[in-house]
């Protein structure tokens, strides 16, 4: 098991460098002319107006909170799968009532119109 | 090998820095994430003690997986607020929501 | 000869094993050469996945010009196989433009974070029953996890550009990619479900009849939320042309896009490799356990007949609206997954206290299981299609003739 | 020194690097990101401590649910990113000193117990610890209750926290 942890620790710092190798070496294989005017922000040609970072929705923030609780949630039930053939009747039950809460949920939110897209 | 020592003293360190960013920082988004690092200190805390002191009973790691829940839920509530009080008052610092201060 | 019979059975552990030989006949440690090796697998994984891209690249935009009626790339090499190889000389030689007010550091990490949340990937995907890099014991989360870290880089890249165009991507890719991880994490469950295991190749040991068979719901949602999360048409909203610019690359010039492009490309076939490992037995095939070469083989067999219905899926299918794309998450497919969930636990439950498993009958399982499945679905359409009727569509202008003749 | 601690040492110091510029950059957006290396690095410390499961939990719930939301929340607000005032209230001395004291107090009253330098015993199989961590969470005897409370609490969170953030017309 440790020997797995050390594979998975080795080969994230592989996946780290690897992309990065050839961008760094494209850097010394390219060419290096930089203006004023091609440095500017691209915005379909013309010259970019106002911040950028301006106020958005908040519609992509309810999104993605929808998404934090149940990610959360489901998380949860990975254990309870593994451990499916120790589980009593009782213990399975359990499992499909947290999965009917979540499904409740769901259906509070779109029976409130939170998931609609204004 | 690692004794536990070494990990009560790193989540001791990480509570304090969270500890720091709560009460110094001015901006509420800033004290949610020192909130953030306090709870995982806490969970770090939980997790070693299971593997050091209990290793046959999960509790330590049921009580982690809890502290994930809350987290979350404190995460989800704590920045709705922010972005309500942001939207009403145009201000992210704290000591400037003072509506409920007479 | 014997060994000579062995050595191709399994070349990949062979030679590992003549490495590890000769490391530790030259006085190295065992753990040390261990690691070291452990090392050069993780480096030779990464590397294949990597070169790799070169040939979907070439692959894709065969099919692509096929489906189009054109012939795509046919000057150099044979069937325009090397086309790549000048592709890449010139993409080397690119100037890197850095926008004005772009957060340097965090625009500089994105691509790298592009391609290495897909390649991470493959450090748990087992190619044949010998040949696998780590069984981890948590491997269905794990790809869950490193996948999440793919979508960070596209955000943090929509975000240090400095463009609006390039934050409406970035917006964009957060709804999308966080939206549709809820079913897929859904459907993963039910193959862990059934395997009783979240490594990989338990799973795959786990499946001797495909789950496919077993959960066909699941693995059909898989394939679409996947797809969803590699970005792509249908599902291509965080880069569209047409809308948005390209998204949240539109700043990048240079290697620094073509790491988007690879990450891209990687994740498309990666999605197809997980597919047919989760869902269609992986390595599994005839003599595969004895030849661990061939499971090899199978799997990428298995693997580019779903890359081929990806890459269909791309070229057949229009581009979605964002409200539609929303929907047809949060209504369709999040709903679907929970009750197929809901259900597959309970048949599941009762059918291992029936003593009835995929080992002992497997005629009788698999079947109860389909029927389940088909029920659902039925059910689900039946639902669909009666509330279709009610809904209208709102009209937002009255259709007119574009040409109007003169009045006399 | 064995390769273990080695590993602990440098992560334990990345974290708590990272930590600390989470505090204390004035970019807000840099904070978020300092924050998910330093979960990242938490992540690690779960993998060192055998509880795999709970270090990939770590990443998708923190890293991909929480931190993404954090990030999101920093980029809808537009004064965060070119606020360039101090971002720590003038008074800093005051936590700082407090916080230092705290982290003092808590290892001087941790050194006095005996269990402080324990050693760590054998742990059972991975997959084992999987199975035994599933079936107490369902289980009556354990913590079915808290499971399903859990469920509830996210629930109301979800509930409520969307109510607050709602654009009303």
């Amino acid at each position: 098991m440790p020997g797995d942890w050390l594979y998975i620790g080795l080969f994230l710092l592989i996946v780290a460098i690897f992309p990065g190798v050839p961008i760094l070496i494209a850097a010394f294989l390219a060419p290096r002319k930089p203006h004023p005017l091609k440095n500017q922000t691209y915005e379909c040609g013309i010259e970019t107006h106002g911040d950028t970072w301006v106020q958005f929705k908040a519609q992509y923030y309810i999104f993605a909170l929808v998404f934090l609780v149940f990610d959360v949630e489901l998380v949860f039930l990975f254990p309870w799968a593994v451990a499916f053939n120790q589980l009593s009747l009782f213990g399975v039950a359990a499992g499909v009532i947290f999965v009917l809460i979540l499904f409740v949920e769901l259906m509070i939110a779109w029976r409130k119109g939170l998931l609609e897209w204004v | 090998m690692i004794p536990l020592s070494w990990y009560l003293i790193f989540a001791a360190a990480l509570f304090s820095i969270g500890l720091f960013g709560v009460l110094a920082r001015k901006n509420a988004v800033a004290i949610l994430l020192g909130v953030e690092l306090m709870l995982n200190a806490v969970n770090v805390n939980l997790v070693a003690f299971w593997r050091y002191r209990a290793p046959n009973m999960i509790a330590g790691q049921a009580f982690a997986i809890m502290i994930f829940a809350v987290a979350a839920a404190e995460v989800a509530v704590g920045l709705s607020l922010f972005i309500s009080i942001y939207r009403r008052r145009k201000t992210v610092v704290a000591n400037e929501i003072d509506l409920m201060k007479w | 000869m014997n060994d000579f019979l062995e050595f191709v059975k399994d070349p990949v552990n062979g030679i590992a094993n003549w490495i590890f030989g000769l490391l530790t006949g030259w006085g190295m440690a065992p753990d040390l050469a261990g690691g070291l090796l452990k090392l050069v697998g993780a480096g030779v994984m990464c590397l294949f996945g990597l070169m790799l891209v070169i040939v979907l690249i070439w692959l894709e935009r065969k099919l692509y010009a096929r489906i189009q009626d054109r012939l795509g790339p046919n000057r150099v090499g044979w069937w325009g196989i090397l086309q790549t190889f000048p592709d890449m000389v010139k993409i080397f030689t690119k100037e890197y433009i850095t926008p004005k007010g772009a957060d340097i550091v965090p625009y500089n990490l994105a691509p790298i974070l592009a391609v290495s949340g897909v390649l991470a990937v493959w450090a748990v995907l087992p190619l044949s029953s010998t040949i696998y890099g780590a069984d981890l014991n948590v491997g269905v989360l794990y790809i869950v996890g490193v996948g999440a870290i793919g979508s960070l880089g596209i955000i943090l890249a929509g975000w240090a550009s400095n463009n609006k165009y390039a934050l409406v991507g970035a917006f964009r890719a957060v709804s999308q990619m966080v939206s549709y991880e809820v079913p897929m994490v859904l459907a993963l469950l039910v193959p862990v479900l059934l395997a009783r295991t979240m490594g990989v190749n338990s799973i795959v040991h786990a499946q001797s009849v495909w789950f496919i068979l077993v959960a066909p719901l699941a693995a059909l949602m898989f394939m679409l939320t996947s797809q969803a999360e590699v970005g792509r048409a249908p599902f291509d909203l965080l880069e569209a042309e047409s809308e948005i610019v390209a998204g949240f690359q539109v700043e990048y010039s240079g290697l620094k896009f073509g790491m988007f492009f690879v990450g891209e490309f990687l994740h498309a076939f990666t999605i197809s490799l997980l597919t047919a490992t989760l869902f269609l037995g992986g390595w599994r095939g005839p003599w595969a356990q004895e030849w661990p070469i061939l499971g090899v083989f199978y799997l990428f067999l298995k693997a580019a007949a779903v890359y081929f219905l990806v890459v269909l899926m791309r070229i057949a299918l229009p581009r979605f609206r964002i409200d539609q794309m929303l929907n047809f998450n949060w209504k369709v497919l999040t709903p679907l997954a929970l009750v197929v969930l809901m259900v597959t636990a309970l048949v599941e439950k009762i059918l291992f206290d029936a003593n009835i498993t995929l080992q002992s009958a497997p005629l009788g399982y698999v079947l109860v299981h389909l029927a389940i499945n088909a029920l659902i679905f039925a059910g689900y359409l039946w639902l669909a299609l009666s509330n279709q009727k009610q809904r209208e569509i709102p009209v937002v202008g009255k259709p007119r003739p574009t040409a109007v003749p003169p009045k006399p | 020194m064995t390769l273990l601690q080695f590993v602990f040492l440098v992560i334990a110091a990345v974290t708590l690097l990272s930590a600390a510029l989470v505090v204390s950059s004035r970019n807000l957006v840099h904070a978020a990101l300092w924050l998910i290396v330093s979960l990242f690095g938490v992540a690690v410390l779960y993998a060192l401590l055998d509880a795999g499961f709970l270090a990939v939990v770590q990443v998708v719930v923190y890293i991909g649910a929480i931190a993404i939301l954090f990030v999101l929340v920093v980029m809808l607000s537009p004064v965060a990113p070119k606020d360039n005032r101090s971002q720590v209230d003038a008074r800093w001395w005051l936590p700082g000193v407090l916080s230092v004291l705290l982290f003092g107090g808590l290892v001087w009253m941790l050194s006095l117990w005996q269990g402080f330098t324990s050693e760590v015993p054998p742990v059972a199989d991975a997959n084992q610890l999987l199975v035994q961590l599933g079936s107490e969470l369902v289980s009556p005897n354990a913590y079915v209750l808290p499971f399903e409370l859990a469920s509830v609490l996210l629930v109301a969170a979800m509930i409520g926290a969307i109510w607050v953030a709602w654009e009303r017309k």
